[in-house]
């Protein structure tokens, strides 16, 4: 199936959706959640249906396309967004303690809806082609994550959370906009594929007012891709947001970030003068990012903090990933780490959710002792550490290894170096994590509960981080 | 006639300005106003850019169409973002970015 | 396909496994730790020496586009460090105290140690060698803090931090190492790697040696690398401390055996000189710290990071005497250590202090604690009689024969012999002789449990203290011709 | 005459737009931002984009500023307390904007792609509106879907975010 087809079932569902919450009478919206996670699942199962010929020569085929990239991203998006809304249950407790509702589930309903609209949005953005597409489904995904980071109406933390986030959003499309016509002004088109014949048939004069606004496009994508020196707003969302809202961003809407980071980065490789200014620029974003997230993450004491800091570190091994794009390994090395990045990022907010749902808080200090309270989620959290640590059997090890080895192919040595020193440091605020759960004792010693979809969550995404940390191979070959 | 760098110039002044808006007040509802600006510079110049650069013989439609986005875009976003404000005003009563101090910066 | 070096490493894990299942935890620990060394003596014995080189071979496909394949095999070092392996993790398991809390993630954590490293020996691949240290990296974090003692916390921060950063040191080595070969051959497979370097058709930088020593190194304690083996050890519990100072530690010998020698000769004979500054420095400078210490723990903690001089001098006199010794030395270093260590925590547990301003005459209320603690120092201080001795005189030999480079570390090695027969002795009588303080009056002696778990470490030194050719047969397999 | 026009209009643009930075009133920040689009709405028909200009005054005028009015008036904002400025801050924002301009204008000046004069639109064409429905419809058909599923996704959102109590 091509990905126009798919998009289009994603958001007709999250419309079906949205009547049937309107014309049922239950209180209990937890099966919205479970039918929007069905839903997606049909719909990811109709990705492994091969393609009913190319896309038309239609104008879509302007804006669309249906290579690799964007097939692996739109399936990873889909399972990004199936895991975050079946988390969206074990949250309803949270939701209704702060929505003014005037009888129970109250409201609720649409928090599991509205997230298929960003899914739909997302996988526009990763086959996005064309910065008029990109602008749009960008727009669709960020204007509706407005919404939900701010949706805990009567939690003030959300509303902060949300206001920062839209503020600094509507910044970044203030950027990426004027970007765009920049980059239109110069060379008369908006097409990204388009863009090494336009540019190789301008002066060289122009060369520097196209920079502008290729500057001003990376600006926005820092921001949405949380790359120093624009991180500084992923820290407070992140803490803000509802859960699993936090754990939708961090995974789901970096990588689209990333994809169209990518696209953009791949063709403008063609013209040797343009690549050899933005690898250098990469090279020293990706420096910046990994020194600043690693080692801001230290201090942290409150988990979702710490968790933000940390998938701005994971931005900058990605980044060292596109810096290296000229390899041919780089996307599969970008791809197998997303993949990897989302079951152990994921994994960690399924159990923090879990763990701050028993016990009132997402502070490090509420992890002491876990290993007590329930020895089940003090493992899976363990292997999730150990995963974003980048130990071995583990598919963060694989991913840093796959990246670090194209790094060094193309002569990356510095930020391989540094990629080392990072990693020890996040050996350090990882383990800190560790440390609460099996060296402290803990402030109680009821068990925490475990409802029957975390456990398949945590079982399914645990042994995710196993299977690809042991045996990565036909994920690599998939995204060949 | 006004040739397209006075266009430019105009809209990246504008830009600046809404730039200038965004870091130096701090009320978000005039944060908000600075940031609307900055769309509307971006729309200036790709309106100039389209009309400066035609294709054969006529203006680049395809540069208004994307103005004509951006515009309706723009009226989503202000829609959600008083929204988002109005809910914070009455939780907190303040608009005021310093304010916002529940979230460790 | 041989399954029995896969069964090695999978019946620990799958013990952890049952034991998270709920099964009981020191049966299934003891049950996984009794049938490895069963496996591990068969397989010891089964190795064809007259045909040599690697045996009990098996593969998985793993990422085969760029030559990293999970290979298990074994030569006569690997089957030397296997059985030191499952001898030390039996003995760490059998000794192991009744524990009060979580005692299923204790025995685990013990578990998961011992397969780490039997993963790590039995790997001919580089890349699952390094993988499998690894593994042992989390559950020593995780034993120091929780079942420790003293100024546990910070001793595991700061092993972890080391032992992180030194292992990612040796990642960049090993990448490096990797990228430096043809990209048409590129491969991590030991084998090959071997035959490449011996064809004459692989040629990495020397700098890639330097980097791996940095990494090996710190891994082994290495000074001037060594500054977290002694709190570490010293805030352990027993178990943890026998079986990283006993068995983990020697992963970094084991690992420059395999890569440094056959890839690096050159650069090993550019950089002996740093090599030998080094040794000097762990032997000499580390040995005169290990006299001034004033509590049993952090004495065998230093003495077992200055006994690293003697293998590295071993490795660094580039014959077949010399690393011959290095490796026997290993093997009888990594016994010798794991009881003193057993018998160090059980005098912990005992009187709750391990000062020696507090401790004295306590052979009088535990002699057999003595008598074997007795064993333990001469043991380590290289007595005739024990495998430290035929390891030590091996590595003298060895670098005699290297030339007139090695007179002066050699004269520092036998001098360092004297040091810590010096603090050796020096712990015995004042944790042993002397008056004893009138609250040890009712002490009583070692358990039966310990005795033999002990006895399980003395034993094999012993044997091959007086037959070291039993040992040095199986070691030489390894040496590159 | 068009010359004329751009100068007045473009003055007078930046000089509302500067208000919104100086006045201290949010609701004389909102008329100014109005009168700014309504200059803008003005340029653009400078520009030969006469169906822009309308949509900018129907959407600016028409629609955005009641939003921000009603909801100033509904939250009943009064001025900004003049609190102490943030020295820090504020000179971070004036020298980013400084920047800012200063490599805008330099690239701008220094691009001779960017000093043509205006180019004479050929020949019977058919009207703006229709051109740009045409192409609207015609070659932008996806990015107007996403657009639609857009406005419905925002307000479904603002629904859930503006109610009072939810049912």
């Amino acid at each position: 199936m091509n990905s126009l087809f798919l998009e289009i079932a994603v958001v007709l569902l999250g419309i079906v959706l949205l009547l049937v919450e309107a014309f049922s009478d239950r209180s209990n919206k937890d099966y919205l959640a479970y039918l929007g996670a069905a839903g997606l699942t049909g719909v990811l199962a109709l990705s492994f249906f091969p393609q009913i010929g190319p896309l038309p020569a239609s104008s879509e085929a302007a804006f669309i396309t249906s290579d690799i990239l964007s097939v692996f991203f739109v399936r990873f998006l889909l399972v990004a967004t199936i895991v975050t809304l079946l988390m969206i249950p074990g949250y309803r407790t949270v939701l209704e303690r702060y929505l003014p509702s005037e009888r129970a589930g109250g409201g609720v309903g649409e928090f599991a809806i509205l997230p298929l609209f960003v899914c739909a949005g997302l996988m526009w953005m990763v086959s996005s082609i064309d910065f008029i597409m990109i602008f749009v489904s960008l727009e669709l995904a960020t204007i509706t994550l407005y919404v939900l980071v701010t949706y805990l109406r009567q939690n003030t933390a959300s509303l902060e959370a949300g206001t920062k986030f839209l503020i600094l959003g509507a910044l970044s499309t203030g950027f990426i906009v004027y970007g765009i016509s920049w980059i239109f002004g110069v060379t008369g088109t908006t097409n990204i594929l388009a863009l090494p014949d336009a540019i190789s048939t301008q002066p060289e004069s122009s060369l520097y007012a196209l920079l502008f606004g290729i500057a001003m496009i990376l600006v926005a994508l820092s921001f949405k891709t949380g790359a120093f020196p624009f991180q500084f707003w992923i820290p407070d969302v992140y803490q803000g947001a509802p859960t699993p809202i936090t754990s939708y961003l961090s995974v789901a809407s970096k990588a689209a970030g990333f994809v169209v980071l990518i696209r953009f980065l791949l063709s403008l490789e063609a013209i040797p003068v343009l690549a050899n200014k933005l690898n250098a620029v990469i090279t020293l974003l990706a420096a910046l990012t990994l020194i600043f997230g690693n080692f801001a993450a230290i201090p942290q004491t409150n988990m979702k903090r710490l968790l933000g800091y940390s998938s701005v570190a994971h931005a900058g091994y990605l980044l060292m990933g596109i810096a290296s794009l000229a390899s041919l390994m780089a996307i599969p090395a970008i791809g197998f780490y997303f993949t990897g990045y989302l079951a152990m990022t994921m994994l960690s907010f399924v159990v923090l959710q879990a763990v701050s749902e028993a016990t009132g808080g997402d502070e490090i200090s509420r992890f002491n002792g876990l290993s007590k309270r329930s020895p089940f989620l003090a493992g899976a959290m363990l292997l999730s550490a150990a995963s974003l640590a980048g130990i071995p059997f583990t598919a963060g090890f694989i991913g840093k290894l796959l990246i670090f080895e194209v790094a060094l192919k193309q002569g990356h040595y510095g930020l391989v170096m540094l990629g080392c020193v990072t990693v020890a440091a996040g050996f350090y605020y990882y383990f800190k994590v560790i440390r609460a759960m099996y060296w402290q004792q803990p402030s109680e010693e009821t068990a925490i509960p475990v409802s029957a979809t975390t456990k398949w969550l945590v079982l399914l995404l645990g042994a995710g981080i196993l299977i690809l940390g042991i045996y990565p191979a036909p994920l690599l070959a998939a995204l060949r | 006639m006004p040739i397209l760098a006075n266009y430019l110039i105009a809209s990246g002044l504008l830009f600046a300005t809404g730039l200038g808006v965004v870091m130096l007040r701090r009320s978000i509802i005039v944060i908000f106003m600075g940031l609307e600006l900055m769309l509307n510079a971006a729309n200036l110049s790709l309106v100039a850019f389209s009309r400066y650069g035609l294709v054969s013989g006529h203006q680049n439609y395809n540069a208004q169409i994307l103005v004509f986005f951006i515009i309706s875009v723009a009226a989503a976003e202000v829609a959600v973002g008083l929204a988002i404000i109005v809910s914070l005003y009455r939780a907190r009563q303040t608009t005021h970015v310093e304010d916002l101090d529940t979230l460790k910066f | 396909m041989s399954l029995l070096l896969i069964l090695l490493i999978v019946l620990p894990l799958a013990a952890s496994v049952l034991i998270m299942l709920g099964a009981a935890p020191r049966v299934m620990a003891l049950g996984a730790a009794v049938l490895n060394i069963l496996i591990s003596v068969a397989l010891f014995a089964r190795y064809d020496l007259t045909a040599g080189g690697w045996q009990f071979l098996s593969e998985w496909k793993i990422l085969p586009k760029l030559g990293i394949n999970m290979t298990l095999g074994a030569d006569g070092l690997t089957l030397t460090m296997l059985l030191l392996a499952s001898l030390v993790t039996l003995s760490a398991i059998w000794i192991a105290p009744k524990i009060d809390k979580r005692e299923g993630v204790y025995y685990v954590c013990l578990l998961f140690i011992s397969a780490g490293v039997i993963g790590a020996f039995a790997s001919l691949d580089v890349l699952f060698l390094y993988s499998f240290h690894e593994l042992a990296l989390i559950p020593t974090f995780i034993m120091i803090g929780v079942w420790g003692s003293g100024d546990r916390q910070a001793a595991a921060w700061k092993a972890t931090i080391y032992l992180g950063l030194g292992s990612f040191i040796l990642l960049i080595g090993l990448l490096a190492l990797y990228l430096s070969i043809p990209a048409v051959s590129r491969t991590m497979d030991l084998r090959q790697l071997d035959q490449m370097a011996a064809a004459g058709t692989f040629h990495p930088s020397s700098v890639i040696y330097l980097i791996l020593l940095v990494g090996f190194g710190s891994l082994v304690s290495l000074f001037p690398f060594h500054s977290w083996a002694p709190p570490a050890y010293a805030c352990a519990p027993a178990p943890t401390a026998m079986m990283h100072a006993g068995v983990l530690k020697k992963f970094g010998l084991y690992g420059l055996i395999r890569i440094a020698i056959p890839l690096f000769p050159e650069a090993m004979h550019q950089f002996n000189g740093l090599l030998l500054l080094l040794v000097i420095g762990n032997i000499l400078y580390i040995g005169y710290v290990t006299v001034a210490q004033k509590r049993l723990d952090w004495t065998i903690g230093y003495s077992s990071v200055m006994h690293m001089g003697y293998i590295f001098l071993g490795l660094a006199s580039l014959n077949i005497i010399g690393v011959n010794g290095a490796m026997i030395l290993m093997f009888a270093h990594g016994l010798s250590v794991a009881a003193a260590f057993a018998l160090c925590g059980e005098i912990r547990r005992r009187t709750g202090t391990l000062d020696y301003s507090e401790l004295g005459g306590l052979a009088k209320v535990t002699p057999v604690l003595g008598l074997l603690f007795g064993f333990a120092a001469m043991a380590s201080v290289g007595l005739p009689g024990f495998a430290n001795f035929a390891g030590e005189i091996l590595v003298f030999f060895g670098a005699t024969a290297y030339g007139p480079a090695m007179i002066l570390p050699v004269i520092v090695g036998v001098w360092g012999v004297v040091i810590s027969a010096i603090y050796m002795l020096r712990a015995y009588r004042s944790t042993f002789w002397g008056p004893m303080m009138a609250r040890w009056d009712s002490l009583t002696d070692i358990t039966p449990t310990a005795l033999w778990s002990v006895i399980l470490l003395l034993v094999p030194l012993m044997i091959v203290g007086f037959y070291p050719q039993l040992l040095v047969k199986m070691v030489t397999t390894a040496i590159p011709r | 005459m068009l010359l004329a026009a751009f100068w007045f209009f473009a003055t007078l643009m930046l000089l509302f737009g500067v208000s919104v930075v100086l006045l201290r009133n949010p609701v004389s920040c909102a008329m100014s931002l109005v009168m700014s689009f309504i200059c803008l709405a003005a340029l653009y028909v400078t520009l030969d984009a006469t169906f822009i200009g309308v949509i900018q005054v129907l959407v600016y005028a028409g629609a955005v500023m009641v939003l921000f009015l009603f909801i100033i008036m509904l939250l009943d904002l009064r001025e900004e307390k003049s609190r102490r400025l943030n020295f820090g801050v504020t000179l971070g924002g004036v020298l980013v904007v400084a920047a800012f301009l200063s490599i805008m204008t330099q690239v701008i000046l220094s691009t001779p792609a960017f000093a043509i004069p205006t180019p004479t639109i050929a020949g019977p064409q058919l009207s703006d509106v229709k051109m740009i429905g045409m192409t609207l419809f015609h070659s932008f058909r996806l990015p107007f879907e996403v657009i639609g599923v857009l406005l419905l996704s925002a307000t479904v959102g603002v629904v859930v975010l503006s109610r009072r109590t939810l049912r």
